[in-house]
Order: structure tokens, then sequence, then C-alpha cells
């Protein structure tokens, strides 16, 4: 057994350790062990930064691979993993029961997270997404007292066991296409693949499944309702972890296991881009419930992240990850401050941030600082990262032309989202306060988890030179380097 | 450490000082915006007077790296170009805080706005990076929207903020496109705008990617500059903004694309640009023409002046289309002038608007009687408006005219018309609208602006009649500049049609 | 430091700026302080223009002082003084005139408010006057020609509380601005292609190459003329200088009477070498038609300042027609006189005016000559200076420009002779109208003689009207623009006669003109009640009365073409720009976004069978291609 | 007659899109569930045939992995769904629309 999957052990022994100890818990205790486990994988966090594994190594026999992409996926999933479990404790007094069980379960997802950051075989690839999956079934319907989480859960049960359904025929139809499941061997054999239908049929199938998990066009539909119903640090964890580990699977397959096919699909992804951003944005307009929106937004902030990956070159990758670090910090701060903020209210109108600005002054720059951030405003990361993604698909756009539409679609989304973005901050600062006007008291955890991001919003917006470097340094593994060198064609 | 950070610095210092300060503290909040303004325009005239004349290469300039992988860094400096918009900024921004007494509600808010979008402004004209130009600009914009929709006025509030947003939003990213474009095309694989030039005058680009960017660079920051038939944002927008964001953005933000469109679109893309040159000099005469004719049918002081702020810009696009020294020179000489300008008769509208709470002209009427010094400055601005000589814009139009005439014969009688007799119409129909006249009894009870209300006025009418009566005080600074832009921009290329590789990825 | 010419100029032209900005800024509230300066300012220029005329020998080539004020490429303009004859015989004109009126306001506008505001104003102008006569190149020409309209805008519009004032400025400018915008555009034109601006370069162009202008000569010629017509109110831009009569009588006096009027004439000898041969043919009919037209309207005039107006107007209109008759000397000459007699009689006007306490009407006068001897004795002599009674100055001046006519064109020469004969009949109606007879107002009755401080003007002006026929300050003018001397003898007997030697048709036409129109206004006015004409002309009197209708005309112009573009484009902007297309954006937006949502049914159902559709859209993207 | 790898693929994809059907057309959510079951089970089906016809046991392996996944997800599925029941008394999809737009 190598040291490559001590992350992965950690989180899981960690789980079992509070399963353990939530026997002797008593109940009045028991929102203490969200903080352990919250501790504890702050811990592992700190640890991934002081363990420097040898870049080639890895486990099951290369199903599982230790490269630079995945360490930096692994930490950035640790980070989420830390600020979703606080939330959950901000949480945790909606819980009708199982406080602990949902750390817990949060942990086994971030498990799932961690391997699915490191596929390097379907088989993993089906096994790390399937542990994701059945642990939000769970987490999402965790609210089990309330309607709209069940019917979230439900919703998600029915449509993830679908994408899962696809995927594993997927599966089924490339491996019996190519005869493996391992990344290299079939990218050995791509070359020669690219006109099999029944090859191409397997990879679409599997892509419609990891277009479901990041929410894009035309697998984006589930998005709005699931966000809406689950119990808040849930949706947090589904905006970011399940999310992320959507792009990291799909980049892995893109750019590994059939990089030929990928050159192939271009187009394909930008019409999936292009939607997807439209689709978001639009729907999200008219919106009034904040999680909702924030559903709508992702589904927006997909389509941004597939810009990148339509870039298919090094700078698009980096910028896909820049921009989904910074949507960590983003999305993560947004969600802390809805869960605090409703937690007395019932649902999640817009409404109830009015005057959020006199009740919590950290609160309301927080959020509005995410919201300025979604929309890509400097001096925040959002800004930046908006700034690299355009900035490599217009590269892309000197072979292919049809960029230059690709990236006006993203304007005008981006023109739109100003509209609703700006209109939650216009809620906090200048709606006329009907509601409950006394101050809103914040656990020590939950201000660090939001001065954290609001450092991380910053830092990324202000010197985002290492973060760049580090992204830069990551995607190296992948090859988009196997295409022809791009040539201006006017 | 440039003069130019400090410049650029101290109003972001307020701004933060402001965030964190009580909101309760109304006073302290004042005080540190008017203290910190002050200084920086203390800090830009000293820095003004420091410039040394005749010299191309930008001064007072300080590179931080920043993004190295990118060829990104914080560069700020001036030469002739933005020397006088960095000043006039300055100043401008500073006349812009003095007036910012009329805001009664949510001072804190406003003012952190205020300071953010002024350090923006400053900072945009003081970049030297193509990134951070735009990072500036755009860091100053957003608070321009935020300012209208919350602290604006007039019943067409919500639709003149939905508007301004749109189109600067849409003009900006235009505009962003372009550079990134421009960066990838040239393959210098930085930002930095004069090893930019460098390197694009070394190997120019092909006349392809040339014609693929300047629309987007011309339209982008046209639309920034209201250019015809993309104007209709301004006056709304301005009418229904608290003053002291109209006078800022009016004033100072908006001359962002024109400087853009001079710094970059016309020399690094001169090919491209020849092209464009008529159609600038059709769209200037709207402009000068169409919305003058539009200015002279209002019936509101703010939708007048706004109007008249449009019409303005024909001006400097005339120039700059003229492409030779006069023409280009003047164009930077109206910027500059019609910064102090346009801040100079919003503020006198936003005050008569404080005095009496409207904005219908025909409600008004002999207030020279009531209120003699801003009567006396508003007929100054009407002038001034109306390009007379001894104020700032008449230097800058006549060199326009000038230089325009040998290129566009036919443009350049069409301006005259608009600029002679056009803007001395509506100016002129205000000043008897506003000042002249018997006096409507309810208003037997204004009175004249105090001391302190006068200082803005005072220091912005003060820099156009300076610059208006010494010239040479700015013309001398940006010939060196102006020259090399010229060159640069009338230079014929031989466009390289070998096709350029671009590295995806490095 | 005085001795040297340079700072005599400099000094001559900042001064009254100095006074003008020192008032606004620190003497608003002592308005005698303030009239003492604007007056020292104006009286100690005189005396340098003085000095400067005794200290240049004007016959050894001209003086020209010069600093840089503005030079990019090949853009250089300078503010400069150019000293010659002309400009200095200007120089002395200005101050002149200029400070007599500036002592006369002070008794006239005693008790207005805004005292300090006035003479503010008037320094102001005074400066810009200035500016205009010592200018050395074009563009420094075209600053102060701005700043004298302005000045005259804030003068014209001092009363600026009555609507009347108000309009009256506004049009004075706007209509101004059109002539400035054809001088603007000819200065440009000559830039282009001379190459400068400088007077003193250009004249040198213009003799060594006459084509340096190609075609555009005549063009840039009748444009530069343009500023002429907008400021010396020649046909069509004649409207404004009626309306301007609004202004305090000084004003009317200064500015449009003496000076400011005199400005467009002034340019066009200032630019005579580049005017050609069809250029001045116009630029002499232009003149001509202007002074009869203004003629005929002044004989239907009731309101005395209008009356003087009129006769300003069609006197210009001599002087205009002169210069293109190819007489800049005479243009010059009539001017200088002009300028004294009709400041007289404006000011006479003034004081008639003050006395009545403002009562303008002529038919409510009358029976002043035993009120106000002074005033009466001058206005007498203006009077007949005007109408070029020998040997008064006016006689000398406008037999010159009878004597141009009659050399080359006889059909203007026969006009000019109608005008003089409409000139004296005019002015001697409005002396026997208002002056002679018996009284007709209460206000009358009880009216004396103005006070000394308005007295001595017209006193110290009468004496020029009389004797500047014998200065020979055409001679002067002569030499400056290189024509042969005109014979003059010494003594001053044969310069009485000397018009009818080298002119002899001239000279007694214009006699004969006087005598003619003396004797109809003495049949129709000795002791008339009431305005015999009307019912005479009829129609044509009602037509002179009203001015032609020519502002009506203008004001229908102006709806059809400017009022209705303008409307137009505003019903673009605010309906198809504005409300069609931004809106228009905006609501489908929303609504696409409203109807997108409909997709989100809620229903499990329907996602999955989407979720199954895309996939079979993907699939077709892919392998479809 | 003999039975090839097609006939294999044949009835799997048959299974696939009964399920699909199944899923699309069925109002109550345990037959959705059991559909869903079937599809997976047409993917097992596919894995083993070609890892039969190719000689190649990793299909076999990622048999095993489903088997177990699937039941795992049934423990859950069934259990969220009777707690959905429990709280509405149905188990009809139509019914599960308080979501929506």
């Amino acid at each position: 057994m190598n040291s490559s999957l001590i992350l992965e052990i950690a989180v899981t022994i960690l789980a079992l350790a509070l399963l353990l100890a939530d026997l002797w818990t008593p109940r009045n205790l028991k929102r203490y062990l969200g903080y352990a486990a919250a501790a504890g994988t702050g811990l592992i966090l700190l640890g991934s930064f002081a363990w420097n594994p040898d870049p080639g190594s890895s486990a099951f026999d290369t199903m599982y691979v230790l490269d630079p992409l995945a360490l930096y996926f692994k930490r950035f999933f640790l980070f989420a993993g830390v600020a979703v479990l606080l939330i959950g404790v901000e949480f945790s007094d909606r819980f009708v029961t199982g406080v602990t069980e949902f750390s817990v379960l949060v942990l086994f997802a971030l498990c799932g997270m961690l391997f699915a950051a490191s596929a390097n075989d379907f088989i993993l690839v089906f096994v790390s997404l399937e542990l994701i999956t059945v642990t939000f079934y769970v987490l999402n319907s965790f609210q089990r007292t309330r309607l709209v989480s069940l019917e979230a859960g439900v919703k998600y049960l029915i449509l993830g066991a679908l994408s899962t359904a696809f995927t594993v025929y997927g599966i089924a139809l490339i491996f019996g296409t190519t005869g493996h499941t391992n990344f290299q061997q079939i990218a050995a054999l791509t070359g020669n693949m690219t006109n099999k239908p029944v090859f191409i049929l397997g990879l679409l199938m599997v892509l419609a499944g990891l277009g479901f998990k990041i929410a894009a066009f035309p697998f984006q539909m589930w998005a709005p309702d699931v966000y809406q119903g689950s119990p808040t640090p849930a949706t947090a964890f589904l905006a970011v972890g399940s999310k992320a580990a959507g792009i990291v699977l799909l980049l892995r397959v893109l750019f590994i296991a059939v990089p030929a096919v990928a050159v192939d699909w271009t187009k394909l992804l930008m019409v999936m881009s292009g939607i997807t951003i439209l689709y978001g944005n639009l729907c999200a307009l008219p919106q009034r419930n904040l999680k909702r929106l924030l559903g709508y937004s992702s589904i927006a902030q997909a389509g941004y992240l597939l810009l990148g990956v339509t870039a298919m070159s090094a700078a698009g990758n980096s910028s896909v990850l820049f921009y989904l670090t910074g949507y960590l910090f983003t999305v993560l701060a947004a969600f802390m401050v809805i869960a605090i903020v409703t937690r007395g209210v019932d649902g999640e109108d817009v409404s109830a941030l009015a005057g959020l600005h006199q009740r919590s002054p950290l609160l309301a720059t927080a959020l509005t600082l995410s919201m300025v951030s979604l929309a890509g405003i400097p001096p925040l990361a959002g800004f930046f990262g908006k700034f690299l993604l355009l900035k490599s698909v217009l590269e892309r756009g000197a072979i292919q032309p049809a960029c230059y539409w690709l990236v006006g679609v993203a304007l005008v989304g981006i023109v739109i989202s100003f509209y609703y973005y700006l209109g939650v901050v216009r809620a906090i600062f200048w709606s006329e306060n009907s509601g409950s006007n006394e101050r809103i008291s914040i656990s020590w955890p939950s201000r660090a988890v939001l001065l954290v991001c609001i450092g991380g919003m910053l830092y990324l917006g202000l010197m985002p030179n290492r973060v760049v470097n580090a992204s830069v340094q990551a995607v190296q593994v992948l090859k988009p380097t196997s295409m022809p060198r791009a040539v201006v064609r006017f | 450490m440039s003069p130019l950070t400090y410049i650029l610095g101290w109003p972001l210092l307020g701004a933060a000082l402001v965030a964190l300060t009580p909101r309760n503290y109304r006073f302290v909040i004042r005080t540190v915006a008017l203290f910190t303004t002050l200084v920086s325009m203390l800090l830009a005239v000293k820095m003004f007077v420091q410039f040394q004349t005749g010299i191309a290469t930008p001064q007072f300039v300080q590179k931080v790296p920043w993004v190295e992988s990118l060829g990104i860094s914080y560069y700020v400096g001036v030469d002739g170009l933005n020397v006088g918009l960095v000043l006039m900024g300055a100043i401008v921004a500073f006349a812009a805080t003095c007036m910012s007494w009329e805001i009664k509600t949510r001072e804190k808010e406003f003012y952190f706005l205020l300071l953010t979008m002024i350090s923006g402004i400053l900072g945009a004209f003081a970049s030297l990076d193509i990134f951070f130009l735009y990072f500036f600009h755009e860091l100053a914009l957003i608070p321009t929207f935020i300012m209208i929709g919350v602290w604006g006025r007039g019943e067409e509030k919500n639709y003149a903020t939905f508007q301004i947003t749109l189109y600067l939003t849409i003009g900006a990213l235009l505009a962003l496109v372009g550079l990134i474009v421009l960066y990838i095309q040239s393959g210098a694989q930085t930002f930095d705008m004069l090893e930019l030039t460098r390197h694009i005058q070394a190997n120019p680009l092909s006349v392809n990617a040339q014609n693929l960017i300047f629309p987007f660079l011309l339209f982008g920051f046209g639309i920034l500059v209201s250019l015809w038939p993309f104007h209709t944002w301004a006056p709304l927008g301005y009418g229904s903004a608290p003053t002291p964001t109209a006078m800022l953005h009016a004033g100072v933000l908006k001359k962002f694309g024109l400087y853009g469109l001079l710094r970059l679109a016309f020399p690094l893309l001169p090919d491209a640009a020849h092209g464009w040159l008529n159609i600038i000099a059709i769209l200037c005469l709207g402009n000068i023409l169409y919305v003058g004719l539009v200015a002279i049918r209002q019936k509101q002081l703010h939708m007048l002046i706004g109007n008249s702020s449009v019409a303005h810009m024909g001006f400097i696009f005339l120039g700059l289309a003229s492409l030779n020294l006069v023409g280009v020179t003047g164009a930077v000489v109206i910027m500059v002038a019609h910064g102090f300008l346009a801040a100079l008769s919003f503020g006198l509208g936003g005050y008569l608007f404080q005095a009496t709470g409207t904005f219908e002209m025909k409600e008004w009427g002999g207030l020279m009687k009531k209120m003699p010094f801003i009567g006396a400055a508003f007929v100054m601005a009407a002038m001034a408006g109306c390009g007379l000589p001894g104020f700032a814009n008449f230097v800058g139009e006549v060199m326009v005219f000038f230089a325009a005439w040998k290129t566009f014969p036919v443009a350049t009688i069409f301006a005259l018309w608009g600029g002679l007799v056009i803007g001395a119409v509506y100016m002129l129909r205000a000043v008897r609208a506003v000042a002249h006249g018997p006096l409507p009894g309810k208003w037997a009870e204004l009175t004249d602006a105090g001391l302190w209300r006068k200082v803005p006025f005072i220091i912005l009418l003060g820099s156009l009649i300076i610059f208006g009566c010494v010239p040479r005080l700015l013309t001398d600074k940006i010939r060196p500049n102006a020259e090399e832009i010229v060159k640069m921009a009338t230079r014929t290329a031989a466009p390289k049609i070998e096709p350029v590789t671009v590295g995806l990825g490095k | 430091m005085f001795g040297n010419p340079e700072t005599l100029a400099w000094l001559i032209l900042f001064l009254p700026l100095l006074s003008a900005v020192g008032i606004t800024l620190f003497t608003q509230r002592q308005p005698k302080v303030s009239a003492l300066i604007s007056i020292g300012a104006v009286a100690l220029s005189f005396v340098l223009s003085c000095a400067l005329f005794a200290s240049l020998p004007l016959d050894k080539g001209l003086h020209e002082i010069a600093f840089q004020w503005l030079s990019v490429g090949n853009l250089e303009v300078s503010i400069g003084a150019r000293l010659d004859g002309l400009s200095l015989m200007m120089l002395l004109v200005v101050t002149g005139v200029g400070g007599i009126i500036h002592v006369y306001s002070y008794g006239y506008m005693h008790d207005d408010a805004s005292f300090s505001r006035f003479f503010a104003s008037m320094s102001l102008f005074t400066f810009s006057m200035l500016g205009i006569v010592l200018a050395n190149n074009f563009l420094q020409m075209f600053v102060f020609w701005e700043l004298v309209g302005v000045s005259s805008y804030l003068l014209i519009g001092f009363w600026y509380e009555r609507a009347s004032a108000a309009d009256a400025c506004k049009k004075a400018f706007i209509t101004n601005r059109l002539g400035d915008f054809g001088f603007l555009l000819g200065i440009i034109m000559v830039w282009a292609a001379a190459g400068s601006l400088n007077f003193a370069q250009l004249e040198q162009r213009f003799a060594s190459s006459p084509e340096v202008m190609g075609a555009m000569a005549t063009v840039a010629g009748l444009l530069v003329f343009c500023g002429a017509m907008g400021k010396s109110a020649q046909f069509p831009l004649h409207v404004w200088l009626p309306d301007a009569m609004e202004g305090p009588t000084p004003v009317s006096a200064l500015i449009h009477a003496a000076t400011m009027v005199a400005a467009g004439v002034y340019m066009l000898c200032r630019v005579f070498f580049m005017l050609n041969a069809p250029a001045l043919e116009i630029i002499s009919w232009i003149g001509g038609f202007t002074a009869l037209l203004a003629a005929l309207i002044a004989v239907q005039q009731d309101d005395i300042k209008r009356i003087l107006a009129y006769s300003t107007l069609s006197q210009l209109g001599y002087m205009i027609m002169a210069v293109g008759l190819g007489g800049p000397t005479a243009a010059m000459y009539h001017l200088s006189t002009h300028a004294f007699f009709k400041a007289l009689l404006f000011l006479g006007a003034g004081s008639i005016i003050h006395a009545l306490h403002h009562e303008q009407d002529i038919w409510k006068m009358g029976g002043l000559k035993e009120k106000m001897p002074v005033t009466f004795w001058t206005f007498i002599l203006g009077t007949l200076a005007l109408a070029g009674v020998p040997p008064l100055s006016g006689f000398f001046s406008k037999d010159e420009i009878l004597a141009a006519a009659y050399h080359h064109n006889l059909f203007l020469f026969a006009l000019a002779v109608i005008v003089a004969v409409l000139t004296t009949f005019y002015m001697f109606r409005l002396v026997f109208v208002a002056l002679l007879g018996k009284a007709r107002s209460q206000a009358v009755a009880h009216a004396h003689e103005s006070p000394g401080v308005m007295k001595f003007p017209l006193l110290i002006l009468a004496v020029p009207t009389v004797l500047a026929g014998f200065w020979s300050i055409d001679g002067l003018f002569n030499r400056q623009f290189g024509a042969e001397t005109s014979a003059h003898a010494s003594n001053w007997i044969s310069q009485i006669f000397a018009p009818f030697n080298h002119a002899p048709a001239a000279a007694l036409a214009g006699i004969g003109a006087v005598i003619f129109g003396f004797s109809l206004a003495l049949t129709c006015y000795q002791n008339a009640e009431s305005d015999p004409l009307p019912k005479k002309l009829g129609f044509l009197a009602r037509a002179m009365r009203n001015r032609f209708y020519f502002d009506e005309l203008y004001a229908g112009l102006i709806r059809i073409t400017q009022e209705f573009l303008a409307s137009i484009a505003d019903f673009l902007d605010r309906w198809i720009v504005a409300g069609l297309l931004v809106r228009g954006t905006h609501g489908t937006t929303d609504i696409a976004g409203r109807a997108l949502r409909l997709v989100q049914t809620g229903n499990l159902q329907t996602y999955a069978f989407l979720f199954a559709a895309g996939v079979a859209l993907v699939l077709l993207i892919v392998l479809g291609k | 007659m003999h039975v090839g790898l097609e006939h294999y693929l044949v009835v799997s994809a048959l299974l696939f899109n009964l399920g699909l059907l199944g899923v699309i057309a069925r109002r109550n959510l345990l037959v959705i569930y059991m559909s869903l079951e079937l599809m997976l089970n047409a993917a097992n089906l596919a894995l083993v045939s070609f890892s039969r016809f190719n000689n190649n046991l990793n299909g076999q392996v990622m048999v095993f992995f489903i088997i177990t996944v699937a039941a795992a997800e049934v423990a859950v599925g069934l259990a969220l769904i009777v707690a959905l029941y429990r709280k509405k008394q149905t188990a009809h999809v139509e019914d599960l629309t308080t979501m929506k737009l």
C-alpha cells in the first residue's frame, strides 16, 4: 500500500472516528463534533501542503494517479470540505436528527471527490462518481421534515441515477470497443478510434454523465430545483464540490483519455458552453429565490468553465482551474451568508437580505463581494478569471473564428448577469428594511470562513500571480499539445 | 514610488478609511474624502509643473510585475498625452467631492463609491499597461452605475441606470475583446503599452488582423464616448446621475474611450484605421450636428447639458480622424478642456437643481438677479461651451478645424456650423431661460452660493481660463507624443501577409 | 522704457483688461471706484496712443511686435501688435471716442444698481476692440472678434431682466456667430492655401503670387467678408443692430455707432490685399443695397434710437460699398468721421432720453431747443455733419466715397446719392419732430439740460465733428494703402474746395442731395402733428415701418429649417433609439428569460425526458457532421 | 443458429431503452426506480458480453462494482422514497412539483 492514498485514507478514518464519537457524545454537544470534523479536515488540508509526493506516483496499478492536477484539486476539495462542514454546523439546528451523520456524509462525499481528482481509469471514474452521487442523495434530502428537501432529494436521486446509467453504459461501450478502461491505454488507441460510432456514442454517454455533474446544457435541468430544495450546506457542496469533480473528470477524460476526439468535439463543446451561458443567465434574470438564483447562476458559471475547455489549450485549462478556484471562495461565501441569514426565516427570498448591511456588515460585505466577483468586476477573483477564460478562447479564435461568436455569446451573458447580481447587492443595501433589524450573531468559525473567502477573492483578484502559475503547472499533465500548432487563418 | 501611485493611492486610502468609519460620523467621512482628493489634486498639480516639456518618453514611471506569465505589470507613468488628463482628472475629482454636499442619505456608501471611482479614473489614465488601463476603468465604471441607481434623481432614473449600464458594459467588453485580440495577434506576450508599441512597430500586424481588431476598439471605445449613434445613454444618464457622478463621468471617465483610441487603436492599427477615417468623420458629424440639434429641443437643463457634452465629443473625433499633428494635439486639448467644462456645467446644473428642485427651464428665469455668482459662472460655462476664445475649448476646437480642413473639408464646414452656430443657439437659449429674463416670484428667496460652495466652480473656471489663455502649457507638452502617434498612424505599413503563428499556451 | 513702442502698445492693449478684471474681482461693491478705474484705464490708453502715434515714423515700414501664443506643427499663432497708420488712427478713434463715452456714461448710468458691472463690461469691450485693432494675424483678429461679440452681448443684455433686452442680446450674438462662421472658414482656407496667418507675410505672398488662393480666391474673400457682414450688420445679417438699441444709450453710442460696427470695415481694409475684383464687386453691391435699405427703413421709424441705428446701418453700408469700390481710404476716412458725429448724435439722443425719463418716441418730444440748448446745438451739428454739409467733417468723407463711386460704378453712384438724400431727409425729420416745434408730452414740460458730466462730452465730440475734415486723415490712410495722396493744399480755404477740384460731380451731387433732402423734410415735417408719409406712400410706408418684414421672414425660415430638423432628431432619439431599440432589448431579454424558465416544470419526468433528448441532440451534433 | 456479440448487445440496448422509456413514461416512483435498475443491468449485460467476447476480465470486475454500487443506491433510494411517502402519502412524480420555474 503506497503513500499516495494518504489523503483519502485520512478523510475516511476521520469520518469513521466521528461516527464512533457520535455514539458517546451527548445530544447538546453534537454540534461540536461538526467543528471537530472541520478542524480535522482543516488539518488534513494543511498537511497536504506540507506533503509533496513524487509527481508520477500512482495506486491500484495506474487506476489512480497522483499528479499535480490531482493534488491541486484535492486541496480544492479539502478546503471546500472545511467550509461546507462549518456551514453545516451553522445549519445544524435545522436538522431534526443526525448532525454528526451530516458531517460524516460530507466527508464521504469529499472522499469520493478526492478519488475523482486522481481518477485515471473509467472504473475509478464510475466508482468515485457514485460515491459522490449516492452520498448526495442523502445530503440533499437531509431535512427530511421539509418537503422541498425530500423533493430535491428524490429529483436528484432519479436524475442522478439516470445519468449514472448513461455513464455506465457509455463506459461499457468504450470498454467494448477499445477493450480497455485505463486512460493511457485508450489514448494509445484513440488515434484510429475517432471514426468508430459506437466508441463515440459511449464517449458521449460518459460526457452526458459528466455534463450532468457540472450542470451544463443540455443536462442542467435538475440544478435549480435541487439547489433550491436541498439544505444550504448540501447546496454549497453541490455547487462547488460535485461541479469541480465533474470538471476535473471532464478534463482528464478529454485530454488524457481521448485527446484526438476532444479536438473533433470543439464545436460541440462550444455549442454547449454558449447555450449554457445564455440559459443560466436568462433564467436567473427574473428569479427572486436566492438559492434558485444561485442554481441558475451556477449553470451559467458552468458555461464559462466550458469556455476554457473549448480553448483546447494549456492556457484554457489553467484558466478553468483559476476560475474554479475563484468560484470556490465566491460561492462558499455566498452560501455561508445565506445559511446564516435564513436562520430564522423560512424560504430564501431576496427580500430576506433587506437591511443586511445594518444587521451585519460582515455578511453584507461578504455577499456583496461574492456577487460582484461572480459578475466579474474588478478587483475580485471573478474578473481576472473571466479575463483569462476570454483570453484563452480568443487565442483559439485565431484558428477557429467561430470562437469569436462564442465570445460574443459569453459577453451577452456577462452583461445580463450584471442585472441580477447587482440586484442582490441592491437588495442588501438599498431595499427598505421590512424584516427584523436586530444584529446577527456569527460564531467565530463561520466568521473565519467568511474572512478567508473574502481574502481569497481579493487575493485572486489583486495578486493572481502564484495561483496562475500553480494552475499552469497543474495542467501540464493534460495534453492539448497533441493538437496541430495553430495558424492564423483569416 | 512614482507620484502617480500617490495620486491614485490617496483616494483609495480615503475609500478604505471611509469604509472603516462608522456611518453616523458624517463629518469625519466628508473630511476624509475632501482631504484625500485635495492631496491628490495638489500632487497632480505638482507633477504637472515638474513635467519636463518636449520629451516623448513617459515620466514619473513606476513598474511592478504583476503576472509575469502573461506579461502584465502595474505600470504607471505620464507623457504628453495623459499628463493633462491626469491633472484634469484630479482637479475635477476634488471639485466633484466638494459638490458632494448635496448627498444627504447613506453618505458612507456614497463617499466610498465616489473615492473608488476617483482612484479608478486616475489609475486608468495613469496606466501604461493595457490590462490595468482596463482594470481601473472597470473599477471606476461600476460605482457609476450604483451611484446613478441609488442616489440618482428624476422619474426616469431606473431606465437611465439600465440604459447606461447596458451601453457602457457592452462598450467596455467590446474594447476588452479588442485589446485581448490585439495582445494575442501582436505575439508580443506583454500588456506593456510601450513595449507592445515597439514590438508592433518592428513587425506590424497583418492587415486582416488589424481589420479584425479595429472595429472592436472603435465601437467599444466609441460607445464609451457616446459616439453617434450610440449616444442616447449619455444625456439621460448624466441627467439622472447625482451631480458629482455626472461631473466625474462626463468630465473625466468618458475620455477613456478617446484616450484608448488615440493611444492604441490609431497608432497600432494604422492600416485598418485608414479604412475607417471617413466613417469616423461622418459619425462625428452625427455628434456635432444631430446631437446639437437635439440639444436645441431640450426643455430641461440637464438634458441640454448632457446633449451638448455629447456634441463636443464630435470635435475630438474629428481631430483624431484628421490624423495630423495639429488635429491630434487639438483633440487632446479638447479632452482636457471639455473635462473641466463638463464638470463645471453639470456642477452648476446640480446646484440649480438643489436650489430650486427642478430642471424645467421654463420654471426658471432671471436667476442672475438672485445668484450673481452662479449666474455669471453659468454664462461663462455657456460661452466656453460655444467655443469662446479665452476658454480652453476654443483652442482645441480651432486647432481641430484647421487640421480637419485638409482631410475632410465638407465635414469641417458642418463641424464649424455645429460649433459656432448650433452651439451658440442652445447655449444662449439656456442662458436666456435660466439667468436672463424676468425673475418668477417663487424664487424671490433664493440666495447665492456661499464661499465654500463657490470653491469647485472657481477652480474649474480658473483651469479653463488658464489653459485658454496660455494654451502652450498643454500643447507644448502634447506635441512630441502627438508627433509620434501621427507618425505611427500615418505609416503606410507594408503589411506582412505570411500568417502569425499563435502559441496556444506558451 | 515708455519710449519704446512695445511697452506702449502692450499697455494700451492690456490696461482696459486689467481694469475689467480688477473691477470684477475687487470693486464690485464700490461703483464710484470702478467707474474711475475704468475711465482712467481708457483715458490712459488714449494718452499712450497719442504718444505712440507721435513716436512712430509711419512712413518708414511697419512696426510689428508679437509673442507666440500657440505653435503646433505648421499652425503658428501669435498675439501681437501691428502698428501702422490704419491701426494707429483706429486706436485714437477707439480710445478717444471710447474715453469720452466712458465719461458720459458716468453721468448717464449713475443711478443704476449694477454700475460696476457696466464699467467692467465697457472695459472688457475696449480691450477686445483694441485687440482687433492691433491684431497682426487672422486668428488673433478672430479671437478678439469673438470677445467683442461677447462683450457687446453682455452690454446689450445689461438690463437682462427685461425680456426684450435678453432676447436682443441673444439675437445679436447668434447673428454675429453666423458671420463668424464664414469668417473662420475663410481664415482656414487662407491658412490652408497660403500657409500663414500673419497679415504681413500674407500680404507678401499675395503680392508675389496673386494666384496663391487659386480657384478659392473669391470664395475665401467673400467668406472673410461674412465676418464683416455680421459685425457691421450688413444685409442680410443686419437684423440684430436695431434690436441692440435695447442696451443703455452710451453702449449704443460706443458699440453700435463708433467702434464695434466699424470693426467690419476696419477688418476689410486690413485684409484688402486679398480681396480680388469679383469679391469686391459683390461687396460693393451688398454695401450699397444695405445703405439704401437701412435709409428707407429709417425714414419711418419713431424711436429716436432706432432712427439713429438705421442711419448707422446705412452709413456702414456706405463704408462697405467704398471698400468694395476699391477705396479703403474713403471707407476708413468716413469711418473715423462717422465715429465722431454718430457718437455725438447718440450721446445727444441719450441726453434727451435721460431728460425725458426714458421716453424714446420722437412724437412725444419737441420743443427741446429752449429746454436743453447744448444738447440741441450739438445735435444739430451732428445732423449737419451726417447729412454732409460742407465744411463739416462728414462732407469730406462722404464726398470721397461718392467720388470713388463716381469713378467706378455710376449705378452705385446714383444709389449713393439717393441714400444721401434720404439721410438728410430722415435726419431733419428727426430734428423737426423731436427737437423743434412745440412740446408734445408732459415729460417735455419739466425736462432740463443734462448735468455737466454729460454735457461736456457732447461739446468735446462737437469739435472733431466740425474740424475733422481739415486733419487730412485721408492722407494718412492714402499713405497706408499706397494710393496717390490727393492734392492737399496748405491753407484750409483751398482745402474746403479740394473736393470740387478733384471730383466736382460728386461734390455737387452731395450738396444737391443735402438741399433736396432738407427741403423735402421741411415741407413734410415742419410743425407736423403726425407723420404725413403713410397716407402718401401707403403700403411702402408700412413696409418701411415694419423693416420690410425681415425679422418675420427669418423667424419663419428658422422655424421650417433648424427647428424642424431639431424636432426630427429629438423624436428619433427619444422614441426610436432610446424607446424602441433600448427598451426593446430590455423587454426581449426579460421575456426570453421568463419564457425559457417555463421549461423548468418541476416535474422530474420532464427533466428525464429532456436529459435523454439532450443526449440525442449531442449525438446528432457529433455524428451528424 | 450461432448467437454472437451483436445479439447480446442488441438485447442490452433494448433493455436500456426499455428502462429509459419506463423512467420517462411511468408515474410511480418505485416503478421508475426499477426501470433505472433495468438500465444499469443493461450496462452489466453489455459489459459481461464484451469481456466474454474480448477475453478481457476487466469488464467482469466493472460489473461487480456496478452491482455493489447499485445495491447501495437502491438502499438509499428506497429509504428516500419511503420517507417521502410518509411525508406526503404519495409516490407519484406529478405530486413532486412544488419547486418549478
